[in-house]
C-alpha cells in the first residue's frame, strides 16, 4: 500500500459554541477519486477549507504529501499542488480568461517562459480557448465552472477539490465537465468532489464520503453508500424533498 | 484624596460624554453596523438634525421634546434617502464601497452648504433651563448639559433593543442584517426592511442632534470633527452590536476623561483613536461583535 | 491598453514639454493651478493601486500625505536637504508608515480597514499638534533657498518636479498593472480565499501594495513645503486630500492607470476653475452634486462610461451570484 | 481598458480648455479701467464665520466709489473663497496677481493662510494689508506689509498683553494659562507666559488643550485646584462656551479675580445671546465695543449700515470684530493713493510708514515691520448682562474698557464680585 497523499486526523472546527466539523479522520491515496457528500451545513465546505488551508482546525492535524500543513496558509498548499475551485465560482473580475490563468502561474512559478503556451493549453483542452481574450464578466455559467477548474489546473496540482463544479448546469454540460475531471484524473490528480448531483458523483467516484452534522457516517463504494440505510434516511430522504 | 477626587470625576464626565457619543453612533451603528452601509454623511444629518432642533428651539419648544417630534419627518427623510441610494446602488446590484462612500461624501457636502445657505455659518445654539447649572453628589459634579443627553442614550438603547427582539420589524431587520435571502424565501421584501431600518436610524440622527446641541453650540461644519469618533465607537463596538455601541463609547470617552485629567488634554483625541487601531489590530471583529 | 513604446514616447515628450514649459508660459498662476492638478494626479495614482487595484479603500490618505509633508518641511528646517532628499525621505516615510498600517490592519478586511485608516490620520495629527520639533498647531515656515535660474520661479520649479513625480507614479502604476503584481492585486480584490487558493500570498500582497501607495502618496506631499512656504496640520491632515484621492481614481475608473489620471485631471482643473470662478459656497455644492452624479450614473468612471458607450462589456461586477 | 487615441486627444482638449478658461474672462487692463483691489475671503469651512469681512470692503468700496473714486478710477473688489484652507491660498493670490492683475491686496484672515502669501508679495514687492493676522511678517521682513488688526508691535507675544497688566495693576500673584491648541492662542499663551514671570508673577497652570476638546470639566477641576487669582484663557468659539458654560456648573473656585483675556467667541453676535448672563465678570479682549471712550469718526454709521446688510446675509449681527477692520484696511489704501496720487507701490508704503492714516478704528501709525505702532487690544469686562437679549450689546457700559489706560471707561470688578 502507497503512503496516503493526504490524511485528515482527528481533524475538528469549531465558530464559537458551534461544532461545525469532527472530528474526522481520512486518508487519500495518489491519483484516488473521492467523492464527499452530505446535506447542506454537514461540514463539507468546512472540511475542505481545513485541507485548503482558508480555515485552521481547531484540533487535529491535516498531513500532505508527508508534511504536517495543518497551520501552513493557504498559498503555500497550493504551492504544495493542491488546488481548489470554488462552489460559487469566484473569478478575478476585470481581467480576462486568460489573465485570469496567469494569476496562478504567476505566483507558483511554474516558470515564465512557457506560461502563455501552458494557460492556452489548458484553455483548449477545456474548450475554452473560444473566449481567451474576453473579460471574466461576459462569461456564462459553463464557463465560469469551467474557468474556476481551469484555474485549479493549470498549475498541475497533485490533488483537486471540486466544490460542487456542476451545481446549476445541464445535463449535457454535467457530462462535459465530468469528462475533463475523468480525463485530468488519467494523469494522476486526485481528486476530491464534492456534489450533490447523486449520478455525478456515483459515476465519478470509486470511493464516497457522507458528512452529516459534521461527522462521517458512512464510507464506501458508491454503490455500498446508495444501499446504506443510514444515509439514505438523512441524505436522500432529504434530497427527495429538493426539486 | 485629591486623586480620587479628579478620578472619580473624569470617570463621570467620561461616562456622560461616552454616552452621548454612542447615541451620534447609534444610527451609523443601524445602517453601517446592520446593514453594512458606510453612511459617512450621518454625522452631517446629525448637524442638521441639530439645526432643525434649534429652529423649534428658538419658538420656544424643548429641544428633547422637539428632537421627539421630529424623529417623524426625519424618518420619512430617512426613507426617501434610501429610496434614492438603492435606486442609485442595490437595485442595479453593483454596489461596492468605495462608489457608496463617495456618495456619501456627496451628500455631507451638499447637506453642509444647504445648512450654510438656509442657516449662515455662525454658532447655533439652544436655550434651556438647566444649561450652566449642575447635578454634585458628594465629590463628582456634572453638567446637567451633559448629563440629560447623557440619560436619553440608554433609553434610546434600551427601546432599541426591545424593538430589535421583540417586535416581528426588529426580527426582521436582524434577519436582513444576518442574511437576506432568508428573508426573501419568507415572504418578505429586504429592500423594504433595510429602507425601514435607514428611516429608523436618520429618525435617531434628530435625537442626536438634539443631545449634541445641548451639549455644546454647533455650526454647519460641526459634522467633520464627529465623523471619526462614531466610526471608531461602531467599529470599537463591533458591527451589529447596539448594545456594544454603548460600551464602546463610554470605553473612549472614559479614556479621553483620563487622559485629559491625568495626562494633558492634547493627547486625548489621539487616545481615543490609538484604541481603536489597538482594538482592531488585535481583535478585528470588535469588541463585541461574532469572531469571523 | 496603450503600447509600451506609445506610452513611453507620450511620457517622454511630456516631461520635456514641462520643462520647457516655464521658457513658453510667462504667467506664473498656471504652474499654481497645475501644480495641484498634479499633485492630485500623483495621490490619485497612489491611492488607485491599494484601492483600486487591490481593492482596500484608503480613507485616511492625508495621513500619508501630511507625513509627507511634515518629512520635508522637518528636513527643510533641520537640515536644509535638498528637494530630492526631502522627496525620497518622505517616500521612505510613506513606505514605512503603509507597511505598519498593513501590519496593523492585516487581517481586516473591507470597510474596517477604511476606518482604521481613518484612525491614522487622527493620531498623526495629535502626534504633530505635540510635537514641538513640527512646530505643533503653528506649524512651520518653510523657506528653502532660491530654485536653479532655468526654471524662472519657484513655483515653475516645484511644477517641474511634480511632473516628474506624477510620470514616475504613472509609470510605476502602469508597470505594476501590466505585471504579476497588479495581477495578484487584482485577484486580491476580486476574491481573496481565491486568491490564496491561486498561489498569491495575500497578507504579503496588502503590504507591499500598503507600501508602494503610501510611498507614492507621501513623495505627493514633499514639495509642497516648497510651494507653500508654510505647512501647518490643519491642510496637511485635511479632508480634502482624502475626499479627492477616492473621488478621483472613481471618476475617471478604478481599473486602470489612465482612470486616476483623467479623474485627477478632470476634478482637480474643475476644483481650480471653480475656485477662482464660483467661489462661493455653491463651488463646495457642485462639487458634492458631481461626486453623487457621477456615483450614480457613471459608477465605473469615465472610462468605464467610454467602453459601455462604444459597446464593450461592462467593467463593472455583476451582481452577486446566487448559488443555485 | 482600451482607450484610443482620438479619444484621448478629446479629453485633453476639454481639460485645455478648463485651464485656460480663467484667461477668458480677465481682459487686458487699461487707463480709465477700475482700480482693483484682491483677496480671499473664507466663505466656506472651519473659518466661514469670518465671512463678514467681506462686508466691510465692500462698503468701503462703495464708500470710496460714491465720492469719485480713487484718481478719478471707480474702485473694483476681486474676491475668491479660499474653503479656509491655506493650501488653496497661493494659488489664488497668483490668479488675483498674475491674471486678474489687481492693483492692490488684502490678506487672507489669520496668519495660517496669511502665511502661504507672504513670500508670493514679497518676490513680487507687492503692497499687502493683514486681515488680523499675527505676526505674519517677524520673518520676512517685507517692506510693504501693513497690519490692519491693532496688536500692536510685537504682536505675537504681547498682543494679549493688556490682560497681564491689567494683574500686575491689580497685584495678582498666581496666574493660570490655558490654551487651545491653535496658532492664535499658543503664542499668546506663550507670550503672556513670558509676560508674567518677566514681571515676577507665579505660573500655577499652564495647559494646552486640543481644539476639538468638548468637555472641560477636567480641565476647570485641576484649574480650581492650583487656585489661581488670575486665568488666561485662550480658546476659540465653541470651547469659550463649553469653559464659560463649565463656570456655573463646576465652578473655578473662589480665589479668581480675573478671568478670560484671549477667549475668541464672545466677540461674536451668536455667541453673546447664547451665554448672557454667564459673561459677567469675565474680562475678554475685544477690537471694538460701543464704549464713550471709542467714538471713532464713522464707526457708528459704518455699523449701522453693516448690521443692515449682516441680517440680510445672516452673518453676524453686530459686526464689531472683524468688518471695521476690513474697512479700516481699505482706508489704508484709499488714503495713501490720495496722499500720493498714485498706485505705485513703493510710493504707497513710503507713504503709510511716514503718515499716520485716520480710519474709522482711529488713527494708525505703522512701524517699520508694518505693525501698529501703538497696541490698541482692548480688555473689556462683561457687566451687568441680563438675559440674552441682543440689544444690550449694543449699548454701553456692558463690556467695559478695563485697557490700555487711554481708552478706559471702567476698573476692574473682580471677578466673582461682578457675578453676583
Amino acid at each position: 500500500m502507497t503512503a496516503p497523499l493526504l490524511s485528515v486526523r482527528q481533524v475538528e472546527k469549531t465558530f464559537g459554541a458551534l461544532r461545525a466539523l469532527g472530528p474526522v479522520e481520512l486518508d487519500l491515496r495518489p491519483g484516488e477519486r473521492l467523492g464527499l457528500i452530505g446535506p447542506n451545513g454537514s461540514g463539507k465546505t468546512t472540511l475542505i477549507n481545513c485541507i485548503a488551508g482558508l480555515l485552521v482546525p481547531t484540533a487535529g492535524a491535516i498531513v500532505y504529501a508527508g508534511e504536517d500543513v495543518t497551520r501552513r496558509p493557504a498559498h503555500k498548499r497550493a504551492r504544495m499542488g493542491i488546488a481548489r475551485s470554488f462552489q460559487i465560482p469566484r473569478p478575478f473580475t476585470g481581467m480576462t480568461v486568460l489573465e485570469n490563468l496567469f494569476v496562478p502561474l504567476d505566483y507558483l512559478g511554474r516558470g515564465a517562459g512557457d506560461a502563455r503556451a501552458r494557460a492556452e493549453g489548458v484553455l483548449r483542452s477545456m474548450r475554452l480557448d473560444g473566449r481567451r481574450d474576453a473579460p471574466v464578466e461576459s462569461l456564462s455559467q459553463l464557463e465560469l465552472r469551467k474557468l474556476e477548474l481551469a484555474r485549479a489546473l493549470v498549475t498541475e496540482p497533485r490533488l483537486l477539490i471540486a466544490d460542487e463544479a456542476m451545481a446549476g448546469l445541464a445535463d449535457s454540460e454535467i457530462d462535459e465537465i465530468l469528462s475533463l475531471l475523468l480525463d485530468l484524473n488519467r494523469t494522476g490528480v486526485a481528486v476530491i468532489m464534492i456534489e450533490h448531483i447523486m449520478h455525478a458523483v456515483m459515476r465519478f467516484s470509486e470511493r464516497v464520503i457522507c458528512l452529516e452534522t459534521g461527522r462521517i457516517i458512512a464510507e464506501g463504494t458508491p454503490q455500498s453508500i446508495v444501499e446504506d440505510p443510514h444515509v439514505q434516511r438523512v441524505y436522500f430522504g432529504e434530497q427527495q424533498n429538493r426539486p | 484624596m485629591m486623586l480620587i477626587d479628579l478620578a472619580a470625576n473624569a470617570l463621570a464626565s467620561g461616562a456622560a460624554l461616552g454616552s452621548i457619543y454612542a447615541l451620534l453612533a447609534m444610527g451609523l451603528a443601524i445602517t453601517f453596523g446592520l446593514l453594512h452601509v458606510p453612511n459617512v454623511a450621518h454625522p452631517a444629518i446629525v448637524v442638521a438634525g441639530a439645526y432643525a432642533v434649534a429652529l423649534a428651539n428658538g419658538y420656544g419648544a424643548d429641544p428633547l421634546l422637539a428632537a421627539l417630534l421630529l424623529t417623524v419627518p426625519f424618518y420619512v427623510l430617512g426613507l426617501g434617502f434610501y429610496t434614492f441610494y438603492s435606486r442609485a446602488f442595490e437595485l442595479r446590484g453593483r454596489g461596492n464601497s468605495l462608489q457608496s462612500l463617495t456618495l456619501f461624501f456627496g451628500v455631507a457636502l451638499v447637506i453642509e452648504i444647504g445648512l450654510v445657505i438656509a442657516f449662515g455659518t455662525d454658532l447655533r445654539s439652544v436655550s434651556v433651563p438647566y444649561v450652566g447649572q449642575s447635578l454634585s453628589v458628594g465629590f463628582v459634579t456634572l453638567p446637567y448639559r451633559f448629563l440629560v443627553p447623557a440619560l436619553v442614550t440608554p433609553a434610546v438603547i434600551l427601546a432599541l433593543w426591545l424593538y430589535l427582539t421583540r417586535t416581528h420589524g426588529g426580527l426582521a431587520l436582524r434577519a436582513v442584517a444576518h442574511d437576506e435571502r432568508a428573508l426573501s424565501i419568507s415572504g418578505i421584501d429586504p429592500s423594504s426592511v433595510k429602507r425601514h431600518a435607514f428611516g429608523l436610524a436618520t429618525a435617531l440622527a434628530v435625537l442626536a442632534g438634539a443631545a449634541l446641541i445641548i451639549t455644546g453650540p454647533v455650526d454647519p461644519f460641526t459634522d467633520r470633527s464627529l465623523l471619526g469618533r462614531v466610526f471608531a465607537v461602531v467599529v470599537l463596538a463591533g458591527l451589529g452590536s447596539i448594545p456594544g455601541t454603548l460600551v464602546a463609547a463610554v470605553l473612549i470617552g472614559v479614556a479621553e476623561a483620563f487622559v485629559t485629567t491625568f495626562v494633558s488634554p492634547s493627547w486625548a483625541p489621539g487616545v481615543a483613536f490609538a484604541i481603536l487601531l489597538g482594538t482592531l489590530g488585535l481583535r478585528p471583529s470588535g469588541l463585541f461583535g461574532a469572531s469571523r | 491598453m496603450m503600447r509600451t513604446g506609445t506610452f513611453a514616447t507620450i511620457a517622454v515628450l511630456l516631461g520635456a514639454a514641462g520643462f520647457l514649459l516655464p521658457q513658453v508660459v510667462a504667467n506664473p498662476y498656471y504652474f499654481y493651478a497645475g501644480y495641484v492638478v498634479l499633485q492630485y494626479i500623483v495621490i490619485a495614482t497612489g491611492w488607485n493601486i491599494l484601492g483600486g487595484y487591490a481593492g482596500y479603500i484608503n480613507f485616511g490618505t492625508s495621513a500619508f500625505f501630511g507625513a509627507g509633508v511634515y518629512t520635508s518641511a522637518y528636513l527643510m528646517q533641520a537640515f536644509e536637504a535638498p528637494l530630492v532628499v526631502q522627496i525620497v525621505a518622505a517616500a521612505l516615510v510613506g513606505v514605512a508608515l503603509g507597511v505598519a498600517t498593513g501590519y496593523l490592519t492585516l487581517r481586516i478586511q473591507g470597510v474596517y480597514f477604511s476606518i482604521a485608516t481613518l484612525a491614522l490620520v487622527v493620531v498623526l495629527e495629535t502626534v504633530v499638534h505635540n510635537t514641538e520639533a513640527l512646530g505643533g498647531a503653528s506649524g512651520l515656515t518653510t523657506i528653502g533657498p532660491p530654485p536653479p535660474a532655468w526654471f524662472k520661479g519657484q513655483t515653475q520649479y516645484v511644477f517641474c518636479v511634480m511632473l516628474v513625480l506624477a510620470l514616475l507614479a504613472v509609470v510605476i502604476a502602469r508597470w505594476i498593472e501590466t505585471s504579476w503584481l497588479g495581477r495578484g492585486f487584482r485577484a486580491i480584490r476580486a476574491s481573496e480565499p481565491a486568491a490564496e487558493s491561486c498561489g498569491v500570498p495575500t497578507l504579503r500582497m496588502k503590504l507591499i501594495a500598503c507600501a508602494i501607495s503610501g510611498g507614492i502618496i507621501a513623495a505627493a506631499g514633499a514639495p509642497y513645503p516648497s510651494y507653500a512656504y508654510h505647512v501647518e496640520p490643519v491642510s496637511a491632515f485635511g479632508l480634502l486630500i482624502a475626499l479627492n484621492a477616492l473621488a478621483m481614481p472613481l471618476i475617471g475608473g478604478t481599473r486602470s492607470w489612465m482612470g486616476p489620471v483623467i479623474g485627477a485631471v478632470l476634478l482637480g482643473t474643475i476644483q481650480q476653475v471653480a475656485t477662482v470662478t464660483i467661489s462661493s459656497e455653491y463651488n463646495i455644492l457642485a462639487v458634492g452634486l458631481l461626486l453623487i452624479a457621477f456615483v450614480v450614473a457613471a459608477p465605473e468612471g469615465l472610462l468605464g462610461l467610454l467602453s459601455a458607450v462604444r459597446g464593450g462589456v461592462r467593467w463593472s461586477a455583476k451582481p452577486a451570484r446566487k448559488p443555485a | 481598458m482600451k482607450i484610443n487615441r482620438r479619444e484621448f486627444a478629446v479629453l485633453g482638449a476639454g481639460v485645455s480648455a478648463g485651464l485656460a478658461m480663467p484667461a477668458i474672462w480677465t481682459g487686458a487692463r487699461a487707463q480709465g479701467q477700475p482700480i482693483r483691489v484682491g483677496c480671499s475671503v473664507s466663505l466656506t469651512g472651519a473659518l466661514a464665520s469670518t465671512k463678514n469681512s467681506l462686508i466691510g470692503y465692500e462698503l468701503w468700496r462703495d464708500d470710496v466709489n460714491a465720492a469719485g473714486g480713487l484718481l478719478g478710477r471707480k474702485v473694483e473688489l476681486v474676491v475668491y473663497d479660499d474653503q479656509s484652507s491655506p493650501a488653496a491660498v497661493p494659488g489664488i493670490y497668483s490668479k488675483l496677481v498674475d491674471v486678474d492683475k489687481v492693483d492692490l491686496l488684502f490678506s487672507p484672515y489669520g496668519a495660517n493662510l496669511t502665511a502661504t502669501v507672504m513670500p508670493l508679495a514679497k518676490q513680487r514687492d507687492r503692497i499687502i494689508i493683514g486681515i488680523l493676522t499675527l505676526a505674519s511678517n517677524d520673518r520676512l521682513k517685507h517692506d510693504k506689509f501693513f497690519q490692519a488688526a491693532p496688536w500692536g508691535p510685537n504682536g505675537a507675544e504681547d498682543w494679549a498683553r493688556g490682560f497681564f497688566d491689567l494683574a500686575i495693576a491689580n497685584k495678582l500673584q498666581r496666574i493660570a494659562i490655558i490654551a487651545a491648541d491653535t496658532e492664535f492662542s499658543k503664542t499668546a499663551a506663550a507670550g503672556g507666559k513670558r509676560v508674567s514671570e518677566a514681571a515676577g508673577l507665579k505660573v500655577v497652570m499652564n495647559q494646552v488643550y486640543p481644539p476639538t476638546l468638548n468637555d472641560f470639566s477636567a480641565i476647570l477641576r485641576n484649574l480650581k485646584a492650583a487656585e489661581p487669582e488670575a486665568v488666561f484663557l485662550c480658546s476659540y468659539p465653541p470651547d469659550s462656551t463649553a469653559m464659560v458654560r463649565g463656570l456655573s456648573e463646576i465652578g473655578v473656585g473662589e480665589s479668581v479675580k480675573l478671568f478670560g483675556g484671549g477667549m475668541v467667541g464672545p466677540q461674536y453676535a451668536s455667541l453673546l445671546q447664547t451665554l448672557g448672563p454667564a459673561l459677567n465678570g469675565i474680562v475678554n479682549f475685544h477690537l471694538y465695543v460701543p464704549e464713550p471712550t471709542l467714538k471713532f469718526q464713522g464707526i457708528e454709521g459704518f455699523l449701522t449700515r453693516y448690521q443692515a446688510i449682516a441680517k440680510e446675509r445672516q452673518v453676524d449681527p453686530l459686526g464689531f470684530y472683524i468688518p471695521p477692520f476690513c474697512y479700516a484696511a481699505g482706508q489704508m489704501l484709499s488714503e495713501a493713493v490720495k496722499a500720493t496720487g498714485t498706485l505705485e507701490e513703493a510710493k504707497l508704503a513710503q507713504w503709510l510708514h511716514g503718515n499716520p492714516v485716520e480710519t474709522i478704528v482711529g488713527k494708525i501709525a505703522f512701524n517699520e515691520l508694518g505693525d501698529w505702532t501703538e497696541r490698541r487690544v482692548l480688555m473689556a469686562q462683561f457687566r451687568n448682562i441680563a438675559g440674552n437679549d441682543l440689544e444690550q450689546f449694543r449699548q454701553a457700559g456692558k463690556q467695559v474698557v478695563l485697557d490700555p489706560p487711554a481708552l478706559k471707561s471702567g476698573d476692574l470688578v473682580p471677578f466673582a464680585k461682578a457675578r453676583a
